[in-house]
C-alpha cells in the first residue's frame, strides 16, 4: 500500500478536521472561528476527494464542488455578519457578545 | 421544419414578453405596441402555415410531437417539456393566435395613451406565451405550467390600474378563486401521476384503457373537473369572473372570454376518455354546466353594466360548453369554443370602442341612442350579438348551439330544455342590451372616433362571428362538417343528428327571446329605467353567492375560531404549553446565545455519538 | 518516490491548519488558512483530482479567503486586538476543546482503522474535469440547481444584511 | 526535439526575467515617441542600458522595511507576486516542444489559479504596509482583481468550449484551421480587458492611482522589493500578451518562419498594444470600472458562453 492511499488522505482529513474543531471551540474571534469552519469544510471535501479516489469515481468531485458553493455562501453571509456587527458598535468581534440582540 | 415551428410559435411572444419586461416600462409606446402585437403576429402567421402544413400533409400517427427537453427523472416517475399538435390542439393555436392577434392589434389604439403600456403588452404576450404552453403541452405537467401562467397574468391584468383598491381586491379575489381550483386540480395530476408513473396525456389515457375505472380515477377526475370549474368560472367557482371586469377591456376579451376561461374546456376534452369512462363524472360536468348556463343568462339579464352583461354572458357560454362536454358532444364543446371566442371577442371589443367613446361610462342606463352616432360599433356589436343570440342561419353561434342542443337531446331531454331556455334567455338579454344602449334617448354625448387599428379588428371578428359557422353545419342545412371531420380521429364520429323539429326549436326561439326584447325595451315606450324589486337585485348580485361564501364559509370559520379560544381543546394545548415551557425553563439554560456554547455541545454530541457508533 | 508530494503536501497541510488556530493576527491565520488550503490542492493533486485541485485554489484560495483578507481590511485590525486576542488564549481556555477534538479524533482513527485497505486501486489515474462535468450535468444537475439556490440565497443575504440601512454610506444602523 | 526539463526552464526564467527588464525601457521609449517627447536616451546606445542603470541603482539601495509595518507579511507580498506570474508561465507552450508543463490536463485552470494568487501580492503589500494609502490601494486591488477574474475566466470557457480541453497544447492545435480570435472575438475582447485590470496596467490601474494614493499598494515599498513588484508587472503584461496569443491567436501557428519567432512575434505585438493603451487611454474611476466589469463584461462574457455553446450543439453530430 502506497502513502499516498485514500486511507492516508482520510487520516489528514480526520485530522484537519480535530484541528478545525480545536479552533471552532476555543477561539473567541468571530474571524477565526469562521476560518476554523473553513478547515472543517475542507476536511470534509478532502474525504469526499479521497472517497472518489478509492472507487475511481468522479462523485467525489461533484461532491467537492457542493461543498465549494456551500462555503463560498457560508463565507459571503458570516463575513456580512461580522462587518455588520462590527460597524454597529461592537467591533472586538467577541463571540461570546453576539448573544446581546441590540447593537 | 414543423416540429420546430411549434416551439418557435409560443417563443415569439415570450420572447417578446421577455424584452417588454426588461425594459422596465420605459418601452415608448410604439415600439411596445409593435412588439407586443407583432411577435403575436408572427406567431399568427407561423400557426397558420404550420396548420396548413398539417392539413396537407397530416401526419402518420395523428400528432406532430416535439420534445424540447426532459425535465425530471426521478424513480418511477418521469416528466418532459413535449409539444404536440393534434386536431384539438391545432384548433386552439389558431384560435389563442388568431383572435389574440387581433386583441392585441385593438389594444395598440385601446391603449394607446396608458403610461403602462410596455407592462401591459408584456402581460398580454406573456399570457398569450403561457396559453400556447397550455395548449400544446403533451404533458400534463407542462400543461400545468401553461395552467398557472395564464392565471397568474389574468391576475396581473385585472389588476393591471392597480392604484384602485377595487382593482386590486377584484384580481386577488379572481386569483384566490381560481387558486382553490388549481389546488384541487394539482391534487388531482398527483393522483394521475401514482396512476400512470408520468403525466404524459397519452400515457395517462392508456391507463384509462388498459385499467378500469376505480375510485382512485373518479376522484382524479372530479379533482381535475374542480381545476376546470375555476378556471372557467362555473358554478360554484364562478364569482371572480364579472369582478374580473376590473381589468383592460382588451384583457376581458382575450382571457375572460376568448381564451383562459375556455382552458377547463380544453382540459376536459383532452382527457375525455378519463371522464367518458367515469358517467359520474360526466353528469357532474353536464349539470355543473346546465346550472351555470341558467344562472348566469338570469344574471345577465338584469345587469346595468355593459362588461358585467357580457361577463355573465360568458359564464353563460362556458355553462354550454360544459354542457356539451358533459353530454359527450366533444366536438360540439370545441366548436362552441371557437365561435364564442369570435363573437366575445367581437362583443367585448366593441363594448370597449363605446366605452372608451362615452367617457369611460359603462352603464348601460346612461348611454343610450348610439346607433347614430357610431354605426360602425353599433354594426359590429349587432353581429356579435346575433351570433350570440344564435339567429338561425346567418350567425356562428347558431350552428354550434345547435350543436350542442342536439348533444344534449341524446344525452337526455331535460338538458335539452333546460338549454333551450338558456338559449331563450341569452337572446333575451343580449337584445336588451343592444335596444337599450342603441335606441331610445341619448344621455351621453359621443365623442371622438373610433380609429382603424381598432376598427380593423371589429371588422375581422364581425365577417368571423358571422360566417365562421358555416364550417360545420346540420345534415338537414348542408352536409358541411369540417370541424368534425377534422376532429373525429380525436374525438370519435360525431352523435347522429336528433329529429328535424329540434332544429326548428332551437331557430325559433332565439327569434322569440329576440321579440320579448322588442316589446320589453323598444326605443319608444320601453323601459329607462333598471328593475329593481327583491328577484332582481339578487340576481344583479350574481345569485349572491358571495354573501352565501361569507356566510358558509368565512363567518363560521372566525366563529369556529372565537368559539375555540376558550374550549377544552385549548386545555390539552395549553397542558402541552405548559410542559413545554417548564421543558424550555430547564433547557434555556442551554440556550446561552452564545456561539462557542453551541458549537461545543454540537461538538459533543457528535464526539458521543461517533464513540457510541465505534464501539466495537 | 510518487509518495513524496503527497506526504509533503499532507504534513503542510496538517502544521499550517495547527498554525491557523493559534495565530494572534487575523492576517497572519488567513496566510496559513491559504498555505492549507494550497497544500490541499497539491493533496487532491496527489489523489487524481487535478479540477478539484484548480478550483481550490481558483475559488477557495484565490476568491473566498481574498474576501477574508477583505474583511479583515475593512475591520482594520490593529495593535489593541492582537493583545486582546492574546488575553483570550489563555491555556486555559485550550483544555475543553482540546480534549474534544482529541476523543473526536481518537474515535475517528478507531474507525479508518476498520477499513479494509485498498489494494486494488492504488494506480490513481487522474479524473479530468471532463468526467466530472459529464456527471454534474447528467445525473446530478439537480443539485447544481440547489447549489445555486444556495449561491443566490447567500448572495442576497449578504446583500441584505450588509446594506446602508439610513444612506449612510457607513452602514450604521 | 524536446528539451531537457532544466534547460527549458532556466532559459524560460533568464528570457523572461531580461525580458521584464528590457520592457522597462522599451516601454518609456516608446511612450517618449507617441508622446513626442525622447525618453531615456542617455545611456548606452539608443539609452538601451537605461534599464541596467535602473537595475543597479535599485540593487544598491538600503533594503528599508518600515517600522510600522508587518516584516513578515511586508517581505512576503513582492515575492508572491513575482512567483505567481512566473509560475503561469510554466504551462504556456512556446513551441509544440517548448513548454514546462504545456499538456497539464488542467493548465488554463491552472493559470486562471496563479492570477487568483497573484492577488494576494498586492493586497497583502497593501495591508503589510500599515498606511491608509496602501490599505486604500490594497482594498481597491482586491475588489477589482477578484471581479475581473470572474470574467477572465468566464470569457476562457468559450476557446475550452470550443477546443473540447483545459489543455493549452490542445487549445493551440485546436487553432490549426481558424484562430479563436474570430469566433471568439467577443471572449478575446472581454479576455484583453479583464487581463488589463488583472495586471493593473494603466487605464485600469486603480490600484496604484499615483494622483489619488499616492502610490497606492506600493507606497512604503522602496529597494529591491519595490523592483520585483515592478518586474512582476511587466512579466504580467508579458504573460497576458503570451495568453493572448496562444488561446486566441494560434499560438506559435503560422506560415514560414519557425514557431517560436512566431510566438515571440506575435506576443510583442501585443505587448506593444499594451503600451499603446497606457499612453492612449485615461484612467477611469473606481465605480465605472467596476460597472464597467459587472454590468457590461459579465453580461457579455455570459452571452458568449450561451452562443458558443448553442453553436456547438447545433453543430454536434448526432
Amino acid at each position: 500500500m502506497s502513502a499516498a492511499s485514500p486511507t492516508h488522505a482520510l487520516l489528514l482529513a480526520t485530522l484537519l478536521f480535530a484541528v478545525g474543531m480545536l479552533g471552532v471551540l476555543a477561539r473567541r474571534n468571530l474571524l477565526l472561528m469562521l476560518m476554523s469552519i473553513e478547515i472543517m469544510l475542507n476536511a470534509a471535501a478532502l474525504a469526499f476527494i479521497a472517497a472518489g479516489a478509492r472507487w475511481h469515481a468522479a462523485q467525489g468531485q461533484v461532491m467537492f464542488l457542493m461543498i465549494l458553493s456551500l462555503a463560498a455562501a457560508e463565507a459571503a453571509v458570516g463575513l456580512a455578519i461580522i462587518l455588520r456587527l462590527h460597524s454597529a458598535g461592537r467591533p472586538t468581534l467577541d463571540a461570546d457578545t453576539g448573544n446581546r440582540l441590540k447593537g | 421544419m414543423d416540429a420546430l415551428l411549434l416551439p418557435l410559435i409560443v417563443a415569439c411572444p415570450l420572447l417578446a414578453a421577455g424584452v417588454l419586461f426588461l425594459s422596465a416600462g420605459r418601452m415608448p409606446p410604439l415600439p411596445s405596441c409593435v412588439i407586443g402585437a407583432g411577435s403575436v403576429g408572427l406567431s399568427a402567421l407561423m400557426a397558420v402555415v404550420l396548420a396548413i402544413g398539417f392539413l396537407q400533409t397530416p401526419p402518420p400517427t395523428g400528432a406532430l410531437h416535439a420534445t424540447l427537453w426532459s425535465w425530471m427523472q426521478v424513480e418511477g416517475f418521469s416528466a418532459r417539456i413535449a409539444f404536440m399538435l393534434d386536431p384539438l390542439s391545432l384548433v386552439m393555436m389558431l384560435v389563442v393566435t388568431g383572435v389574440g392577434f387581433l386583441i392585441l392589434l385593438y389594444a395598440c389604439g385601446y391603449m394607446h395613451d396608458d403610461p403602462d403600456i410596455a407592462r401591459f403588452f408584456g402581460c398580454m404576450t406573456l399570457f398569450v406565451a403561457a396559453m400556447l404552453v397550455l395548449v400544446f403541452s403533451s404533458d400534463l405537467l407542462s400543461l400545468y405550467i401553461g395552467w398557472e401562467g395564464v392565471g397568474i397574468c389574468s391576475y396581473l391584468l385585472i389588476g393591471f390600474w392597480h392604484t384602485d383598491t377595487a382593482n386590486v381586491t377584484a384580481a386577488r379575489k379572481a386569483f384566490i378563486v381560481t387558486r382553490i381550483g388549481d389546488a384541487a386540480m394539482l391534487c388531482g395530476l398527483l393522483l394521475l401521476a401514482t396512476r400512470a408513473g408520468t403525466l404524459d396525456v397519452a400515457s395517462v389515457l392508456q391507463t384509462v384503457t388498459t385499467r378500469p375505472a376505480d375510485l382512485q380515477a373518479a376522484i382524479a377526475a372530479f379533482l381535475l373537473l374542480g381545476g376546470a370549474v375555476a378556471k372557467s368560472a362555473q358554478v360554484p367557482l364562478q364569482t371572480w369572473l364579472p369582478d374580473a371586469m376590473a381589468g383592460p377591456t382588451p384583457v376581458s376579451a382575450l382571457i375572460h372570454a376568448a381564451t383562459m376561461v375556455t382552458a377547463g374546456v380544453y382540459l376536459i376534452a383532452r382527457l375525455h376518455p378519463l371522464f367518458a369512462s367515469i358517467p359520474v363524472a360526466m353528469t357532474a360536468v353536464a349539470l355543473i354546466g346546465l346550472i351555470t348556463l341558467l344562472l348566469a343568462a338570469g344574471s345577465a339579464l338584469v345587469q346595468t353594466d355593459i362588461k358585467r352583461i357580457l361577463a355573465y354572458s360568458t359564464m353563460s357560454q362556458i355553462g354550454y360548453m360544459f354542457l356539451a362536454l358533459g353530454t359527450g358532444a366533444w366536438q360540439a364543446a370545441i366548436f362552441h369554443l371557437v365561435t364564442h371566442a369570435f363573437f366575445k371577442a367581437l362583443l367585448f371589443m366593441a363594448a370597449g370602442a363605446i366605452i372608451l367613446r362615452v367617457h369611460h361610462r359603462q352603464d348601460i342606463y346612461q348611454m343610450g341612442g348610439l346607433a347614430h352616432a357610431m354605426p360602425g360599433v353599433f354594426a359590429a356589436f349587432l353581429a356579435g350579438s346575433a351570433a350570440l343570440a344564435g339567429l338561425p342561419l346567418l350567425t356562428a353561434g347558431f350552428y354550434s348551439k345547435e350543436m350542442i342542443l342536439q348533444g344534449a337531446w341524446h344525452a337526455d331531454p331535460m338538458l335539452w330544455a333546460g338549454a333551450l331556455l338558456g338559449a331563450f334567455a341569452t337572446a333575451i338579454y343580449i337584445f336588451r342590451c343592444v335596444f337599450i344602449v342603441f335606441f331610445g334617448p341619448r344621455h351621453t354625448e359621443p365623442h371622438g372616433r373610433t380609429g382603424a387599428i381598432m376598427a380593423i379588428p371589429l371588422v375581422c371578428l364581425a365577417v368571423l362571428a358571422l360566417t365562421g359557422g358555416w364550417m360545420e353545419m346540420p345534415d338537414a342545412i348542408a352536409p358541411v362538417h369540417l370541424l368534425s371531420n377534422l376532429l373525429s380521429p380525436l374525438f370519435g364520429a360525431p352523435m347522429p343528428e336528433g329529429p328535424h323539429w329540434l332544429l326548428w326549436a332551437g331557430s325559433l326561439v332565439p327569434l322569440a327571446g329576440i321579440g320579448v326584447a322588442w316589446m320589453l325595451w323598444q326605443p319608444r315606450t320601453g323601459t329607462r329605467t333598471p328593475p329593481e324589486n327583491a328577484l332582481a337585485r339578487l340576481a344583479r348580485a350574481g345569485w349572491d353567492f358571495d354573501t352565501l361564501y361569507d356566510v358558509l364559509i368565512v363567518r363560521p370559520f372566525t366563529t369556529l375560531g372565537q368559539l375555540n379560544q376558550t374550549d377544552i381543546c385549548d386545555r390539552l394545548s395549553d397542558a402541552t404549553a405548559a410542559t413545554a415551557r417548564a421543558g424550555g425553563r430547564v433547557f434555556g439554560r442551554m440556550q446561552s446565545g452564545q456561539v462557542r456554547r453551541y458549537a461545543g455541545w454540537i461538538a459533543a454530541g457528535t464526539v458521543v455519538a461517533l464513540c457510541l457508533g465505534v464501539r466495537p | 518516490m510518487s509518495d513524496l508530494p503527497f506526504i509533503l503536501f499532507s504534513l503542510v497541510a496538517a502544521v499550517a491548519a495547527i498554525m491557523v488556530v493559534t495565530r494572534a493576527v487575523a492576517v497572519h491565520a488567513l496566510l496559513y488558512l491559504v498555505v492549507v488550503l494550497l497544500s490541499l490542492a497539491g493533496v487532491f493533486f496527489a489523489l487524481g483530482a487535478p479540477f478539484a485541485a484548480m478550483l481550490e485554489v481558483i475559488i477557495y484560495a484565490g476568491a473566498v479567503m481574498v474576501l477574508f483578507v477583505f474583511v479583515v481590511m475593512m475591520l482594520n485590525l490593529g495593535r489593541s486586538d492582537r493583545d486582546r486576542e492574546r488575553h483570550w488564549m489563555a491555556p486555559a481556555v485550550w483544555i475543553g476543546p482540546a480534549l474534544l477534538s482529541g476523543l473526536l479524533l481518537i474515535a475517528l482513527c478507531t474507525t479508518l482503522r476498520t477499513i479494509p485497505p485498498t489494494a486494488a486501486s492504488d494506480t490513481m489515474a487522474p479524473i479530468g474535469p471532463q468526467s466530472v462535468g459529464l456527471l454534474l450535468y447528467g445525473p446530478y444537475v439537480l443539485s447544481v440547481e440547489l447549489a445555486s439556490f444556495l449561491l443566490l440565497a447567500g448572495l442576497v443575504s449578504a446583500f441584505h444584511i450588509g446594506r446602508n440601512i439610513r444612506g449612510t454610506g457607513t452602514g450604521e444602523p | 526535439m524536446t528539451a531537457p526539463m532544466p534547460v527549458i526552464i532556466g532559459v524560460t526564467l533568464v528570457v523572461l526575467l531580461g525580458l521584464a527588464t528590457f520592457l522597462t525601457w522599451f516601454e518609456r521609449r516608446l511612450l517618449g515617441l507617441w508622446q513626442d517627447r525622447y525618453g531615456p536616451n542617455r545611456v548606452g546606445p539608443g539609452g538601451i542600458l537605461q534599464a541596467v542603470a535602473d537595475g543597479i541603482k535599485i540593487l544598491f539601495k538600503q533594503d528599508w522595511i518600515p517600522p510600522f509595518a508587518d516584516r513578515g507579511v511586508f517581505v512576503l507580498a513582492p515575492a508572491i507576486g513575482m512567483m505567481t506570474v512566473l509560475l503561469s508561465f510554466g504551462v504556456v507552450p512556446v513551441t509544440a516542444f517548448w513548454s514546462i508543463a504545456g499538456d497539464l490536463n488542467v493548465g488554463l485552470l491552472f493559470v486562471l489559479a496563479m492570477m487568483g494568487m497573484g492577488v494576494y501580492g498586492v493586497v497583502l503589500a497593501g495591508w503589510a504596509s500599515n498606511s491608509k494609502y496602501a490599505l486604500l490601494g490594497g482594498m481597491r486591488a482586491a475588489a477589482q482583481m477578484i471581479s475581473y477574474e470572474v470574467f477572465m475566466g468566464l470569457s476562457v470557457l468559450g476557446v475550452v468550449m470550443q477546443a473540447g480541453s483545459f489543455t493549452m497544447r490542445d487549445i493551440v492545435l485546436a487553432q490549426s484551421g481558424l484562430w479563436f480570435v474570430v469566433p471568439q472575438a467577443l471572449g478575446c475582447a472581454v479576455f484583453t480587458l479583464a487581463g488589463i485590470a488583472e495586471t493593473h496596467r494603466l487605464p485600469f490601474d486603480l490600484p496604484e492611482g499615483e494622483n489619488e494614493l499616492g502610490a497606492g499598494f506600493h507606497t512604503e515599498y522602496s529597494g529591491m522589493k519595490f523592483g520585483i513588484f515592478f518586474l512582476a508587472e511587466y512579466a504580467g503584461v508579458v504573460l497576458i500578451s503570451a495568453l493572448l496569443v496562444t488561446l486566441y491567436l494560434g499560438g506559435w501557428q503560422g506560415p514560414l518562419l519557425p514557431p517560436a519567432l512566431w510566438f515571440a512575434l506575435k506576443t510583442g505585438a501585443l505587448v506593444c498594444l499594451f503600451i499603446l493603451l497606457r499612453a492612449a487611454l485615461p484612467r477611469p474611476r473606481y465605480d465605472q470600472l467596476m460597472a464597467l466589469g459587472w454590468k457590461i463584461l459579465l453580461p457579455l462574457s455570459l452571452i458568449n458562453i450561451a452562443a458558443t455553446g448553442a453553436i456547438l450543439l447545433l453543430h454536434a453530430p448526432g
